[in-house]
């Protein structure tokens, strides 16, 4: 797998980087967590217009940038870097994705333009009560009723679920897992919004009372194509953590050299510098992770994918995690109070280490792919 | 002191008469317990006339049980004032004036006076020695300015124990002078300082000419540290969490979480996995617990080895990973932060179920490695103290404080 | 649980030690593990008359000194700090602690005092091919044959069996686990000393065919007596690998007071003062699993003895190899030489770690034990 | 050097060339590899007649390629002479006299003359600028006395790369200079350094009134520093063990170990535990080889990052980690070590199974992270060099070297 990006991924990671530095800034990122939709639509829509970046990886035929999860995974790191407020995992990734991999034409043409061009928040929702993310534990079955579908019961820790227009549904037909289509205001949907420990990312819980549906994936299990959405989504959270483990190292790096105690800079001390340079190997450990994640999902090989998002999900959430935690510690009394933005990153950290399956989980799961 | 002969049966005696003339359960909480600090029952190792007896301090469990025994309202020093009765007590019987032993170690039992303790800074972390709240004599009166940080309580306390720096250009550890500063003196302001949880355990101290009468002062002017050590050497670096009876404290609460947890929240060989780590945190707590027990056999073998020092060091990087653990055995439901982070001040209330102590506690521990000493610093003190390595070159050590480079 | 040993404990403890400052030097260490037996039979027979360690905890009518198993763990941590060389784990614990726990009246009353007075040295024969010591998994069977009794099969990693006199077997009868005793010169019996890893202690792989055996324990299963047994043994293992983790320590301490670079004591560098500070952490703890589990088994429960013996040998199996490998690193170059004694405790630390089972089969079935 | 403008397709004839006038497979090495020299064809970046054509180093995969499709005979140059190759070559070239150029550089590269670095000491590891080996100038000689430390090869050296001190007054970087010596002088004695492992992979070398003629140093007298920087740059700190392709390497090995256990060997909770952890390593493996896989794309581009100088701590942390687990899988087995300590040369040919190899690497691997730089010393350089933060305060810079303390 070769590595390099190329001067137009450089160009693009600059582009978001400014763009992100006017409208993403510390002020606007607690501004907009203490909001329940939890982002700017002023700003989205000029990340779907100027920028193209919500359709980024979208076709140009559905009105899309046509890029890959290479050009997607360097907005994510960016975003990662600045804690974004805004429905890119869940609009940009998982429910274009699904568009994309797991729904028929017709839906497809209808609705994918319409994410792309910033007018519809969408997301998928997969886990349920158990807090899984593998498919296997999904429960939840659609029932056939005419020409529509019918969904009981309830899905939960759904990214954005409060505010996206379309919501896409994974249940069980009875010829396998079936993706479903569910309108804002259809009967018996009602939505929960979760008090986040991350406030930065918005949570819902999603409750189907028989509640009409349509069915958007075509007929058969449909399982294969969404473990290859799950695994495109793990590569840009993944980007996203180590763009986020990158800042808190800069963050402690920049404290270190200008905190004074006993008559010098803190970073001279070993206890310091040391912490700071196990968090440079992580950091790095970690990019490259997220980037072979990004290489192999536009590589298209499904089970390279796999093992690749296991790596991914496993290290980048316990780097990011780790430099969250150290970047605290670096920063004394300071990095715990509530003006520093270090807790915002480190409760990012947690969060994302548990979206789409934990560490431990990941790493079992690869040693099973390496016959281990 | 030399101290006094008495036996078990005459303290319980004079609890007993305690109870007859003033019982808890009967008379408010000033009453009673300034009638225990007049029968020399507040600190029965504190002189008599001060809240004393002269006896050893192991015997003041004697009166707690006593009461214990009698009474249904049992008062808890840690709830009434912590710092005062903690730190300033001791502080003030051993460097305070006449006028402080007599006026104020009494109110500071009863609780009537709650006290507070004014040492970090924002520039003066783990280095306190460094700080630079200025104290300039003028006449009668020092004029301090400079702000503080990290006071528990001042915004309930009436008295605050103060160090600030008298002369700047004596080195670092020889210029500061300790101050008995009245809270409500004009120029102190108090403002409640918020942390990860959006709550305000602690606050931040202002100081804008604040005029202190010079008999306020504790010691002798530049001998502050000297006196500031006492008051350190009282201060419970009490980390939530420590287990006093085997399988308690934050290991019982994640072993519980652990076996209550949902089912199918978790794929079999996952539960394996965090079997093995939950062992490996119960044993180190477990160690952690014995280890204590054998630095109180030794101390009380009157040969204090290193086990002491070690314990504030490991609770603080253990139970940190004990929440984080706690965390994980929440999954998914760990992105869910029911009590959510309104700014107020803290309430026990909100974290009555293991549910929320655990997100509670998982935020809060973070504290744990730099409160009282950051991890870093423990682990100088144990190697240059415990082990005896020798220190770094210091720059900042006989040489004027002002000469020294510090943080804005 | 009351920690604290007494004056008499301490005088125990400084006899010992300097025994073996003189009897276990360094240069002594060197020669006998170079040597097939593996210890010394002049001081042998001295740690037996004139200080009484062999039978230290062998009751007073069979010759004993009649203590227990606290007095022999403050023999073991200090043993452990000299490495010293001898079939002291072997025959002052395992066999000896059989007799007392698992044998009948007649060959316990024959031989007990054998091994007390220091004129034979006995082992106690318990892992097999599978190189585990749980009692589920000994496979060996004994053949009742008239009278008495016959082995046959393997046991492998059996400590000083290639110089015990006394062979304790644990093999399955048709009443359950019970114990065998095999004489040096049975018929069928051989020994392989095994080329060991840590040369300071000696293994061998003994082989019976169709070997003539006595049964020395009483009818019906002899496992909880054996469980007993092993859970003591631990606790001696455990004290000697605290013992050696401390002596770590102190050579590191030691080394980073005096040995200069940059113009300045190794140990001034907090990235060494600081390994040495959790080291000290790590080390207290070691002991206090240690002790524990010594008075544990004093203690005479034997559910709080196995609980005690998983924590004290997951816990100090760990803490001695980290001291004995950041020991190697603290000294550099000259901790990776063959002429100083780092590496012997380093090889004394792993070897030390397998016996009796590794720290996570010992944590799992702590886990078990503790319902999690 | 202007690099010269020639073809791929002509440097591969020229190959051709080299292989129609002394094919390996029919002369011996020292007439094959001599030609190779003569032809430029030894390191194309070097200049014409020293066994270069002054073209881009990425041309030299050219020629060992093409060797490599005509010829089964093929030499690896870290066998025949990895130091003498990988830094006497390019220090000589960057360094050396003529007279060293003309007639050195041809026999390093044909084998002829092994060569070996003497840099660290006894009182110099971590601290090689440390050093106290004198070097005293009489007349047309230098007399050189000292002791020199983890001497690879030394033992079947004819040169040796001698870094000692000329001027103790000077501070320590500037007092030294560095000679090339020949071994076979007298004074000059090699003794085997036995390891971990009993075996003796290094040598101590002790100097004895050793004379080296003046004009056998390399740069001026006094910049001996400067010159050991070049060796240094050219160092590989080749450890062992670093996948050159996924799941190769250590964790290979591990891999397959753990595949091929003994049944039984583990219980089936302690086996998900072992899996767990065995992912872990292989995960980190991984990274380590996509990083480093980066770091040559950014050179590549031209804007190296730091990706390149984790590897060397990452590689060393790791591989310990690595055959440690390789041990715990072994269970029991570990305990016996075949291969015995016999004080003797290093010897391949007894670590050809897995077994074997792992029980030797996870004692060799112990030195991984001291030679060439210890973690502690890596980590001091990734935190200074890579992420700018400050030094320590050094009492060692900017005084004569004589007065600063060292260990004897």
């Amino acid at each position: 797998m070769d590595f390099s990006f190329t001067p137009e991924h450089e160009e693009l990671r600059q582009t978001v980087r400014r763009f992100l530095e006017k409208e993403s800034t510390e002020q606007i990122v607690r501004k907009l967590m203490e909001t329940e939709s939890g982002y700017d639509p002023k700003t989205w829509a000029r990340m779907a217009s100027e920028l193209s970046l919500v359709g980024l990886a979208v076709p140009e035929q559905f009105g899309g940038a046509g890029y890959g999860p290479v050009e997607l995974a360097i907005v994510f790191e960016e975003m990662g870097r600045v804690l974004f407020c805004g429905p890119y995992l869940s609009t940009a990734v998982l429910a274009a994705g699904a568009f994309m991999h797991a729904a028929e034409a017709a839906p497809r043409a209808k609705l994918l333009g319409e994410i792309a061009a910033g007018r519809a928040i969408a997301t998928l929702a997969l886990a349920e009560a158990s807090g899984r993310w593998d498919l296997e534990s999904i429960a939840m079955r659609a029932r056939r009723d005419g020409a529509r579908w019918r969904l009981e019961g309830v899905k939960d820790y759904v990214l954005d679920g409060n505010l996206a227009g379309i919501v896409l549904v994974a249940a069980r037909a009875d010829d396998g897992l079936a993706l479903f289509l569910v309108e804002g205001g259809a009967a018996g949907f009602e939505r929960n919004p979760l008090p986040a420990l991350d406030l930065t990312r918005k949570l819902a819980r999603l409750s189907f009372a028989n509640t009409p549906a349509e069915r958007i994936s075509g007929a058969g299990d449909c399982a294969p194509a969404l473990e290859r959405v799950i695994g495109q989504a793990i590569a840009m959270l993944a980007a996203e953590q180590a763009g986020g483990a990158q800042r808190c190292l800069e963050m402690s790096v920049e404290y270190a050299k200008t905190r004074l105690q006993f008559g010098r800079p803190i970073g001279s001390f070993q206890a310091i510098k040391h912490k700071c340079a196990d968090l440079l190997v992580e950091t790095e450990f970690a990019r490259s992770a997220a980037y072979n994640a990004a290489f192999c999902a536009a590589g298209g090989d499904d089970a390279e994918l796999a093992q690749a998002a296991h790596i991914a999900k496993s290290y980048c959430s316990e780097a990011y995690f780790h430099a969250a935690a150290d970047n605290i510690q670096i920063h004394g009394g300071m990095g715990f109070t509530w003006e520093h933005p270090a807790h915002l990153y480190f409760k990012r950290a947690r969060a994302s280490s548990v979206i789409f399956g934990d560490p431990v989980a990941h790493r079992l799961k690869l040693a099973a792919a390496l016959g281990a | 002191m030399a101290e006094r002969q008495i036996t078990e049966a005459d303290l319980r005696a004079r609890v007993r008469k305690l109870l007859d003339e003033a019982h808890p359960d009967r008379v408010d909480q000033f009453t009673f317990r300034g009638k225990q600090y007049d029968l020399g029952l507040a600190w029965v190792h504190f002189p008599e006339g001060f809240g004393g007896l002269g006896l050893s301090p192991a015997m003041q469990a004697i009166v707690a049980d006593e009461i214990a025994r009698n009474a249904k309202t049992l008062y808890d020093d840690m709830a009434i004032n912590p710092i005062g009765i903690g730190m300033g007590a001791p502080t003030v019987l051993t460097h305070g004036t006449e006028w402080m032993k007599t006026t104020l170690l009494r109110r500071i039992f009863t609780g009537e006076d709650t006290w507070c303790q004014l040492f970090s800074e924002p520039g003066a972390g783990s280095d306190v020695a460094g700080l630079a709240t200025r104290a300039v004599r003028e006449g009668d009166y020092f004029t301090v300015n400079g702000q503080k940080v990290w006071t528990s309580l001042a915004h309930v306390s009436r008295w605050g124990m103060l160090l600030a720096r008298s002369d700047p250009d004596a080195p670092k550890h020889l210029g500061m002078s300790y101050f008995l500063l009245d809270m409500h003196s004009p120029g102190v302001e108090v403002r409640p300082l918020h942390q990860i949880t959006g709550e305000a355990e602690f606050n931040e101290v202002f100081l804008t000419d604040v005029k202190i009468p010079a008999d306020r002062i504790m010691g002798k002017q530049g001998e502050g540290w000297k006196v500031a050590i006492t008051t350190l050497m009282n201060e419970r670096t009490a980390i939530g969490g420590a287990a006093a009876r085997r399988g308690g404290g934050s290991i019982g609460i994640l072993l519980e979480m652990w076996k209550e947890r949902q089912p199918g929240r978790f794929a079999a060989d996952c539960e394996t996995v965090m079997r093995d780590r939950i062992a490996r945190l119960y044993i180190e707590s477990e160690l952690l617990r014995l280890t204590n027990q054998r630095a109180r056999a030794a101390r009380k073998a009157g040969n204090p080895g290193p086990e002491g020092s070690v314990a504030k060091l490991a609770q603080a990087e253990m139970n940190k990973r004990i929440w984080e653990c706690a965390m994980d055995v929440l999954g998914a439901d760990s992105m869910v932060y029911e009590a959510g982070y309104a700014r107020r001040r803290p309430s026990l209330q909100s974290r009555t179920t293991h549910l929320a102590m655990a997100k509670y506690q998982f935020l809060r521990a973070r504290a744990n490695s730099i409160e009282g000493g950051t991890s870093e610093v423990m682990r100088n003190i144990l190697g240059e103290r415990v082990l005896g390595l020798p220190g770094e070159p210091r720059g900042d050590k006989d040489v004027p404080w002002k000469s020294i480079p510090r943080s804005a």
